[in-house]
């Protein structure tokens, strides 16, 4: 819109700069508590750059065997929710996809899923996880079921774009080339979905990664890296609370600066074709 | 023997359109054209033959190949063409040769015969996206090519592409036709690429076949209004008209009415027809110059349009609309006659809407 | 796929099923254990009928004063972060529909924001707003403004596919009709939006509902409704748990019988034009 | 005095394309087309003058309406019209008269007013995806004359239209246009729409304007081979050829060779020119028939079309291609004369390709 350009200006600047802060503080402040001692933390008025640094709460935290215990939890939990919901959310795209009933069924069922309150189906489905002595597993696969079953609406929408995106004449031209169709899913879809299904298993996993009510429930005493944070943050050892923080970032940071290059386009958070 | 019959096939969808009761023979080596409005059932007829559609009743049978299986006989070329995106051209080309398991030198030996025949002089290890149109059409052709098939199907191949790409890879299809020799079914909504195209065509309207025939025979003889209205562009004008019940054998002058539209059409050529017809006469042939044996027609001008090659003038006749294309320009409100010679006029069932004498 | 529909029909019957497994037994299962004396909910084999009906549990529910103010919190808290996310969601998707830059810039805070662990953010953020005097208010406005931020990514990705959608031309077609940027922007973009406005409303509204890590972290003695619900599962107390549950659920029920015949299209959860 | 007066206009872009040094005059009523192959600025230019886009350097002046503010003066009808969508008609061409607080007596007067001079006869409570695309034409006209602008730019209206409806919704344009009074600015790519629309065109590639007249004249006597090629359908022949030195002032028979093309060309008309020149011919224009005042061409024809009212035949002449639109068909691999009158000849420069003579 003419004139819109200079108008439009200062929003942009202030949104920018929301964005940058937004996202830089809370890490800038994560890092300072984790290498400064615990009562600096708490100071009022604020020191925004850290006086005394100290390398103990980092120590501290990584001496710790229920650190290695949790954070090797946490990975098998992540990595397995995410394969799960990523191979059954993407057979739940590709059937919406093709088939107009299903994907109105399908639909339905994924709004569903992001409308009821996940805590409030917490409750039912740990009475069903203790009866099926999947509650407070040493493997986690009682919360990697439920977290698989948590992200299949985000994996499904993912890659429900890049298979509509894909024009049915490419699956009837492998079709009459002679393909089979599991042939066809497996030669012409999937390779062309392959970004879509990348970003799926990114997000399925910070899913779970990240995910606190079900691990706090669940995981009792085998617990995951969220409840372990929770309970350092709770107790008040702020120093190695940021330090476990800083371990739980650790992937994320990894995937931002791995697919660097992808972030501006959106495509990991909204796969559009 | 026939390359392919198509015997009462119909094939009818809950949301309209489809195929009824069609049949059809389409000859060895010719390329043979279905063309008509969208929604006529061109399309479906097309996904029929290809085996993608199963038909409610009749049958397809193809001629001396008997009972193979329809995908090693047939090959398809999609509109927008269909490429893998994520495969380069030869493994495009490859795809359907290596599902048969062949062996690698014999999968390139063919792949370099169907493209040399496609008359695609790429490297082919690059992909569809970093093709031209043209490049994109020849690697389709090539791929269809490359099993050998005896038919090969075409879904609209130019319709996406722009004007002068689309006439220069009309020209290309003809003659890759030609070359291979392979029997073509080809589906376009466009009159004019039927008529330049095709060895035979059939029209098809509201999923039945109007005409089948050479496309100077469908053009010059349309077998009723529909077709006379659809192919040719500007449209061919149809007017109702009276003949008188008595029918002179000789030529006579056209200032004689012998036909009438609301008194004001004078007619030089009696017929053996009488009572109220459709005449249908196509813009082109209407002229200020009249000869021995013509139709005349006193025509009040109301628009005229340049357009190139000539004018388009816009008339009414006895209060019916006529529209010519003349070499002359001539005053929006001026009356003249204009003339059309007895191989132009095309008479109609008012009733059947049928192509009579 | 010629011969796709048959092959596909057994995979399409399974998931259908699936789908509606998965949303009905966990309700079913609460309003179970909301009717049923405790016991019965633990009983191996489970009974899938409930033997023993009891309305206490729904009644002593109703009874604590604890409730009324924890629902009461919620909603404040819920309403104020859903507004609040929606606002400045909106304005940043318009900003990024129009502007190509800001668009990149937009997408990779939406991206980064979607894949950083908000449990891990969550310890600088306490310590945040212990200092802003926000923590553990009665009014819960600490917990609704995180809640919007948290939001904001998921109100943006909705709304701005439908700004996308709305074609330039109508904007210079209004501009040069004589409208200000601003009035464009109320009068053309805003009402073509309201659906995906609607959305977002919705989405943030269940998402600081449901949202459960922060409001245990900082909602300590105010609390909203998902704590109280994770202490009276943590003690044991199934029966007034489950009829808590169905108290959460109720919002999410009300949404979904509401907005049903907009369920098939998917609309809420992914819209796209 | 002019409407609009454009003075060595420019508006460059990073990516490439705007126009560059545009100076054109626009009388008041009259329908001027801008129309050139995509990418050539005519958008670009009418949005400047819209403006849409702000110049980098030059000027436009609105003629008596000196300094008004410029959205008084123009209105413009989009592409695709962009009505707004969750408007009813009425809300759509009152936005602006509510914009400007006009009362609601006189909003309703105007908006009346507008749909009688738009033809728009039709329930305005009805919103755009109700109607169809003439009525949806008509509302974006009402729309477009409701604030009574002096200049109305229209921006390939009809470019998303399918034929028939094009065809339809162009006279109604023309019709507009003419009962209105109002001054029309209308860019289009296609060169039968800016023939039959135009009282003046200007034909522009690549930011520039290459020719500026009547359609007739543009057509009939383009400025340089670039107009002479886009304009007009199928493409104008350019072969090059040689004038011999001496030029005779007398008709000469066709089987006098007087113009070369390599010796194959025999030409019947002397003329002031010699040397190496570009030779333009239109196909319609090439005949079997020879007359007293015209060029002969020896063809070798390869390839015969046809096209319904005539036949499309390929030829080479001297190794150069022609195309000529014949009212017979011949066989191809024959060899025939071919004819064109003196009017008929366009020669252009070989280095400049400026029309000459």
């Amino acid at each position: 819109m003419p004139g819109g350009g200079a108008r439009a200006a200062p929003l942009r600047f202030a949104i920018d700069c929301l964005a940058v802060i937004g996202a830089a503080v809370p890490i800038y402040l994560l890092i300072k508590q984790a290498i400064t001692p615990d009562l600096e933390s708490f100071a009022w008025p604020p020191f925004w750059l850290p006086h005394h640094l100290t390398a103990s709460n980092l120590k501290s935290v990584f001496e710790l065997a229920e650190l290695r215990s949790a954070l090797l939890l946490s990975v098998i939990v992540a990595v397995a929710a995410a394969a799960i919901s990523t191979v059954l959310g993407t057979m739940l795209a590709y059937a919406m996809a093709r088939r107009e009933r299903l994907r109105q069924t399908g639909m339905a069922g994924v709004t569903i899923a992001r409308l009821l309150p996940m805590i409030a189906v917490a409750l039912p489905l740990t009475t069903v996880l203790i009866r099926a002595g999947l509650y407070d597993s040493p493997t986690g696969m009682g919360l990697a079921l439920i977290h698989a079953a948590l992200a299949i609406p985000t994996t499904a929408l993912t890659t429900y774009g890049a298979f509509v995106a894909i024009p049915a004449e490419q699956e009837e031209a492998a079709w009459l080339d002679g393909a089979s169709p599991l042939r066809v899913f497996l030669a012409i879809d999937v390779p062309q979905a392959r970004m879509a299904i990348a970003a799926s298993l990114v997000l399925s996993f910070i899913l779970s990664w990240d995910e606190f009510g079900f691990a706090l429930l669940i995981q009792v005493t085998n617990r995951t890296m969220p409840p372990l944070l929770y309970y350092y943050t709770v107790f008040g050892d702020v120093g190695p609370a940021s330090a476990l923080a800083l371990v739980m970032l650790a992937p994320a940071v990894a995937v931002i600066i791995a697919l660097r290059p992808m972030l501006k386009s959106g495509f990991i958070a909204a796969p559009r074709h | 023997m026939a390359e392919l019959e198509i015997y009462k096939l119909s094939r009818r969808f809950k949301s309209g359109g489809g195929v009824s009761d069609v049949s059809l023979t389409i000859e060895p080596g010719r390329l043979f054209v279905l063309v008509g409005p969208s929604g006529c059932g061109k399309s479906t007829l097309l996904r029929l033959i290809a085996g993608l559609e199963s038909p409610d009743s009749g049958e397809i049978r193809f001629g001396e190949a008997g009972n193979a299986d329809r995908r090693d006989l047939i090959a398809m070329v999609f509109q927008n063409y269909a490429l893998y995106p994520h495969m380069s051209a030869f493994d495009n080309i490859a795809f359907a040769l290596r599902l048969r398991h062949l062996s690698r030198p014999e999968i390139r030996r063919r792949v370099a015969e169907a493209a040399e025949l496609a008359a695609l002089h790429i490297d082919l290890s690059r992909r569809p996206a970093e093709l031209s149109g043209g490049e994109r059409q020849r690697v389709a052709l090539a791929r269809a090519l490359v099993r050998r098939p005896r038919v090969i199907l075409m879904d609209e191949p130019l319709s996406s592409l722009d004007a002068p790409l689309r006439s220069h890879l009309r020209i290309e299809l003809k003659e890759f036709q030609r070359r291979t020799g392979r029997t073509v079914i080809y589906v376009t909504h466009d009159q004019f690429e039927a008529l330049t195209l095709a060895d035979d065509l059939a029209v098809m309207r509201a999923g039945t076949v109007e005409q089948v025939g050479a496309p100077d025979d469908v053009y010059q003889r349309p077998a009723n209004v529909f077709v006379a209205t659809f192919m040719g562009n500007p449209l061919m004008n149809i007017v109702r008209c009276r003949l008188p019940n008595a029918s002179v054998s000789a030529p006579a002058r056209s200032s004689e009415p012998a036909l009438e539209i609301g008194g004001k059409l004078a007619m030089a050529m009696p017929f053996g027809l009488s009572g109220e017809v459709l005449l249908g006469i196509r813009p082109e042939d209407l002229t200020y110059k009249s000869s021995s044996d013509c139709a005349a027609f006193e025509a009040t001008f109301t628009r005229v349009e340049f357009v190139g090659p000539g004018y388009l003038a816009y008339a009414t006749v006895a209060g019916q609309e006529l529209t010519a294309l003349l070499d002359q320009p001539i005053e929006p409100g001026r009356t003249r006659w204009l003339y059309a010679p007895r191989r132009a006029l095309h008479f109609f069932d008012p009733v059947s809407n049928r192509r009579i004498g």
